[in-house]
């Protein structure tokens, strides 16, 4: 089976998606799936930095015990800013609404999403739903924490939580706009040939993400609304003052929050597997299992939110119930970890950068899988469970298994999205820095969680502070690794070497097409391969020599 | 374990794991590290395969890399695979039947349990015991003696917990929640509330002191000699109303409180409910949710007219009445 | 002519929009679906609270909307259905006939609304119940206004679209070519339509005997 | 008028038939059985519409099958959860 991709004989046609035009307008008012995507990732960059500002200035609060550079109600202020910039405005949207966009026709051959002005509209509503975040931060903020546990969120606190919580549902719009048209694409516009088993796992991904965003969302706008109902008129059915139940806004909440988080980790999990298989010239180990696994993990996924209730007042049965639940969800990560591992083994390895970064991930999404075994074991969790240990194990997923992995699918798909390569030495650097840095960050606060530190705490017992300063310090290296992509990305927009349709010998369909790709994606209409990953390290080492 | 005086410089550990005060602390420190042994060695495993991989199978390496043909390999990869879905399942099941084991069994507290109220407020822990003794973000409790803490919130949601004991328990309001420990190990351990609930939150800490018999002896004689809980209940019940249908005289049909307290009674609908401190708090604000089998629903609801202290007063009263029989007069049992 | 219409009604593969719009209302019903699993959950800790207090809802008003927005849905499915068959007129009247239910719908919902105010049936005011259920009550009567009020705004929406689509039909931008946009809002009728069919025994029948 | 438009006018007499049937019932003292047969016809009044009206009938596969996930996960939502509700304080009759 000849590897080559066949490159057409004629010239190369004139013009690409980023030659469409070049006023604002041009961008404002665009249908192309690829400059939503890019639209989105300016965006969502934007608040990355944001989340990261307040992260910074906590981690700065925390190397003392005591008060430091600001009052506990900015702390508060402060964390609850980075959770709802981080989750809403930053992880859901990161690797679906970008990369996915950005690729999900191509990988499917298609022009464009299946609602392209659905997908622009759906932009729009995120900005406007970030604008009203952006307007809390300015009128006062919110203390409540992300996760607006009442009666906290409705009674008691004097802060800005109904236009945050207007934000998030409108933002919440959004999410069920992308998944809906991801879903329709994936249905109705694969191109001839192309059968669900022939699909990067990448678009498997997606599609399963989107099913979640689709099917989750509508939960949590319901729930907010009923929140700023309760907080406006001052009553409502989670009033304990009438007889209602706090805890259940706890189910609520979780019945999306938990999903969300395999929102953020699912599509993570697509880019190693492209990745991962890529530069290991090795199609990926077992890959009907991995996308079975993504379903898996997808529809489990729904049915573990009440391992977030287990200490709050739910019942003893269940509890049970969602620790048995918790655990079954677990298969299907770890069946995935093995089979990165396995897709390894007598491959072509090389370790370009986007190698390194989906390597990390798959080292921090392990430790943080792995530590998910804690919280989902009853009698550990009621030790555990709002310490930092959770704290470190969700970083470890969401920061070190989304946002490597959103930073290893950036790196890959750089050149077809950009057409010119990243700056090679610059982003190894900047992976193990990140790599460093994040486990300085939040490696110590496992610890912390054991030692019995509580997560939201703006002061603490002397005895935490050794672990606390080198967090901050882990912090301070990973705010540095942050920086670098950004400085030396935007640098190889306009001097970094163009590149050809496929500089790494990879074989999604998004491969057969230029670099950037024409407007309506491919010139001729992509070869369809076989079978999915139809690599051959043999053949590589051969070609090598 | 002493916790440091504020004033002088104290130098502490770069890492210290809180002491496990409880026998059932000790268990959950078991199965932590049967976890945590298992999590890295999986780790180690995993960080080797692929260390060694990434090495041996780099490109350029002259190894072999020839794969079984396509049918003989997809057999092959099914059995790696289902070992390595089979094997972490099994680990899984020990790891959820031993947390829930440990918590399940150890849910129910032991009859001879020690009772003590806490109510959690926005940014404070107020503790009262049986006795009628109360402190404020301290709890003194005797070693070995099974202590059972009833617990409610006049705010938001708190959470009680002591890392020493390796548990804690949310505090609702308008709701009681149970947490209950039998210390074996004397000494002061810090208290904290561990969930998030506002401005001063981190500043919501206490003391825990587990002390030697003869110091809890010591200290429960140093106190005030307030009326114990059961007796202001026994006032309240008289002045709110309640012995006029409850009591053993009383000619209106109202179910007794003697005797039962602890004991599955029936309702109305059908349904057994047990009658426990959170019955006897939903009882007397909202009577008419569950109504006791053969009674109707004639009293009048009290949320609103009585306070957090009275409810705990009147449930420590009820509660009082569990080993009394209907036709003592009521009250009795106390002097 | 039957057969025709069987073979107007099938279709071997359904369009992206369509598709679409299915995801978008399997999204709907998760949305509603959370006022229904907020609503029973409560009932089941308030269950006499919740009977008493739906006793106070106007169970006329609440039937005769129920007849009306059931037929609405019938006329806007025909309506669709005669674009199919080409029958233009016919589907710009039965639109027509489907928005001035709507709208009747809207009126009696909003004449009801009026006379709960007037019943201090308003849970968030000077609220009429007084006895030993009230906390229960109250929240019915809260989920009663979030339940009827989400269905009135989605309701609104349809009213927007179904006058819409009438000015298309009307103009002759939707024939019999071109239905898509009008199946498509007569989905979206069918599934308000559908939310009250729920709604309506929840909030108005639980006790009547 | 031709016999599908036929079909669907009977289909809406069926809705309203039930509706009177769910009115009328409710009316007869029967306990918690009230609810459960309110509930019940609306199902069906909800199934009548779906598969008539919205014409599920003659839908792919596909359509189907996404309408069927909407319920699934809500009485998924509801399901898990009654584990906490139906065992906080009252043990079984």
């Amino acid at each position: 089976m000849s590897t080559a991709i066949v490159e057409p004989a004629l010239p190369e046609p004139e013009g690409n998606y980023l030659e469409n035009g070049y006023s604002l307008r041009s961008w404002l008012t665009t249908t192309d799936h690829k400059r939503i995507a890019i639209l989105y990732a300016v965006t969502i960059t934007a608040f990355f930095f944001m989340g990261g500002t307040a992260a910074t200035l906590m981690r700065l609060e925390l190397i003392s015990p005591t008060p430091l550079i600001m009052g506990a109600e900015t702390y508060n202020k402060l964390f609850t800013a980075h959770g709802v910039i981080m989750v809403w405005f930053f992880l859901i949207p990161s690797i679906p609404a970008t990369l996915g966009n950005f690729l999900i026709p191509m990988m499917v051959g298609a022009k464009d999403v299946a609602l392209p002005r659905v997908n622009l509209l759906s932009w729009y509503i995120f900005v406007l739903g970030g604008m009203f975040v952006i307007v809390t931060l300015i009128a006062g903020g919110i203390d409540t924490g992300w996760t607006f546990y009442v009666p906290l969120s409705t009674r008691y606190s004097g802060t800005q939580v109904v236009y945050g919580v207007v934000g998030i549902f409108i933002a919440g719009f959004s999410s069920i706009l992308t998944g809906l048209n991801f879903i329709v694409t994936v249905h109705r516009l694969r191109a001839p040939g192309l059968t669900w088993f022939k699909l990067p796992l990448f678009v498997w991904a997606i599609y399963a993400t989107s099913i979640i965003l689709v099917l989750a969302t509508p939960v949590l706008a319901m729930t907010l609304v009923l929140l700023a109902m309760q907080r406006v008129f001052g009553l409502g059915i989670f009033d304990a003052l009438l007889g209602g139940d706090p805890i259940l806004f706890q189910h609520m909440f979780w019945f999306y929050s938990h999903p969300a988080v395999y929102i953020m980790v699912l599509p993570a999990m697509g880019v190693a597997s492209e990745v991962i298989s890529c530069f290991a010239r090795k199609p990926v180990f077992g890959y009907r299992t991995m996308a079975y696994a993504i379903a898996a993990i997808a529809a489990f996924g729904f049915m573990v939110w009440g391992h977030h209730l287990f200490v709050a007042g739910q019942s003893l049965y269940a509890s049970l119930v969602f620790s048995f639940l918790s655990y079954v969800v677990a298969i299907p990560s770890a069946i995935k970890v093995f089979n990165w591992t396995a897709t390894l083994y007598k491959g072509s390895i090389t370790f370009e950068a986007p190698m390194l970064y989906a390597l990390g991930f798959v080292g921090l999404f392990l430790i943080g899988g792995l530590t998910g075994l804690y919280l989902a074991s009853l009698a550990l969790d009621a030790n555990l469970s709002d310490t930092y240990f959770v704290v470190a194990h969700f970083h470890y997923i969401m920061v070190g298994g989304s946002v490597m992995a959103y930073f290893a699918g950036i790196h890959f798909w750089w050149p077809k999205i950009t057409g010119r390569m990243y700056p090679e030495s610059w982003s190894r650097l900047a992976a193990i820095v990140i790599f460093i840095g994040f486990n300085l960050t939040f490696f110590p606060q496992f610890i912390l969680g054991l030692e019995g530190m509580p997560r939201r705490y703006f002061e603490y017992a002397p005895q935490f502070q050794f672990l606390n300063i080198l967090s901050s310090a882990g912090a301070s290296i990973l705010a540095a690794g942050y920086a670098l992509p950004v400085l030396y990305l935007t640098w190889s927009i306009r001097h970094g070497p163009h590149v050809g349709r496929n500089p790494w010998g990879a074989k999604g369909l998004e491969w057969q097409t230029r670099s950037p790709p024409p407007v309506e994606n491919f010139d001729v209409p992509p070869r369809i391969p076989e079978r999915p990953y139809d690599y051959d390290p043999e053949a590589e080492e051969a070609k090598r020599k | 374990m002493a916790l440091p005086n504020s004033a002088a410089p104290v130098s502490y550990p770069l890492v210290s794991l809180p002491v496990a005060a409880t026998p059932y602390a000790e268990k959950v420190e078991g199965l932590f590290w049967a976890v945590t042994g298992v999590c890295t060695l999986v780790t180690l495993g995993i960080a080797v395969a692929m260390t060694y991989f990434c090495f041996r199978y780099r490109s350029g390496a002259e190894v072999d890399r020839t794969l079984p043909d396509l049918a003989a390999g997809k057999s092959r990869s099914r059995r790696i695979e289902a070992t390595w879905i089979a094997v972490p399942f099994a680990f899984f099941l020990i790891f959820f039947a031993w947390g829930a084991k440990l918590y399940y069994v150890y849910d129910d507290p032991p009859d001879n349990a020690l009772q003590i109220f806490v109510t959690a407020k926005q940014w404070m822990w107020k503790v009262e015991h049986a006795d009628g003794r109360r402190e404020i973000n301290e709890l003194h409790v005797p070693v070995d003696q099974p202590v059972k803490l009833v617990m409610t919130s006049q705010d938001v949601i708190h959470d009680f917990y002591v890392p020493a004991f390796r548990e804690k328990r949310d505090i609702l309001p308008g709701r009681y929640t149970v947490l209950w420990f039998e210390p074996t190990l004397a000494g002061v351990y810090p208290l904290r509330c561990d969930e998030f609930c506002g401005t001063g939150h981190s500043m919501m800490t206490g003391r825990v002191y587990v002390m030697s018999r003869e110091a809890y002896s010591r200290w429960l004689a140093s106190g005030s000699q307030a009326p114990s809980l059961a007796r202001l209940g026994f006032d309240r019940f008289r002045e709110l109303g309640c012995s006029g249908c409850h009591g053993p005289s009383s000619r209106i049909h109202a179910p007794s409180l003697a005797g039962v307290y602890g004991q599955m009674v029936p309702l109305s609908d059908g349904s057994f409910v047990r009658f426990d401190d959170g019955y006897i708090r939903d009882s007397i604000l909202q009577p008419a949710r569950q109504i006791a089998a053969g009674y109707s629903n004639d009293m009048p609801p009290f949320a609103g007219r009585v306070s957090e202290q009275d409810l705990l007063e009147l449930t420590a009263y009820v509660r009082s009445l569990a080993n009394t029989s209907p036709n003592v007069p009521q009250g009795n049992h106390l002097q | 002519m039957s057969v025709n219409a069987d073979l107007a009604g099938r279709r071997a593969n359904d369009s992206e929009s369509e598709v679409g719009l299915w995801v978008f209302l399997a999204s709907e019903v998760m949305f509603f679906g959370l006022l229904f699993y907020g609503y029973t959950i409560t009932r089941m800790a308030h269950p006499q609270a919740f009977a008493i207090a739906s006793a106070h809802t106007d169970v006329l008003l609440g039937s005769l909307n129920a007849l009306v927005i059931f037929t609405s849905s019938l006329t806007v499915a025909l309506a669709a259905r005669s674009l199919r068959l080409g029958a233009q007129r016919a589907s710009f009247w039965l639109l027509a006939v489907t928005l001035t239910l709507g709208v009747l719908f809207l009126a009696i919902k909003c004449y009801e609304y009026y006379g709960d105010i007037d019943k201090h049936l308003v849970p968030w005011g000077d609220f009429a119940l007084h006895g030993p259920l009230a906390g229960g009550e109250r929240m019915f009567f809260f989920m009663y206004f979030v339940m009827t009020g989400a269905h009135a705004i989605h309701l609104t929406v349809g009213l927007g679209l179904l006058a819409f689509m009438l000015a298309g039909v009307g103009r002759g931008a939707y024939t019999q070519k071109n239905t898509e946009a009008v199946e498509l809002t007569a989905l979206y009728w069918a599934v308000v339509d559908t939310v009250w069919i729920f709604l309506y025994p929840i909030l108005y029948l639980v006790h009547r005997s | 008028m031709t016999s599908g438009a036929l079909r669907l006018i009977g289909v809406w007499l069926a809705v309203i038939v039930l509706l009177g049937v769910s009115v009328g019932t409710s009316y007869i003292p029967m306990g918690q059985f009230n609810s459960v047969v309110s509930v019940t016809i609306a199902f069906i009044q909800a199934f009548l519409v779906w598969t008539f009206f919205m014409r599920l009938r003659w839908s792919g596969v596909l359509v189907r099958l996404i309408a069927a996930v909407g319920l699934i996960w809500f009485l998924l939502l509801l399901g898990l959860s009654l584990t906490d509700y139906l065992t906080r304080h009252t043990v079984g009759s």
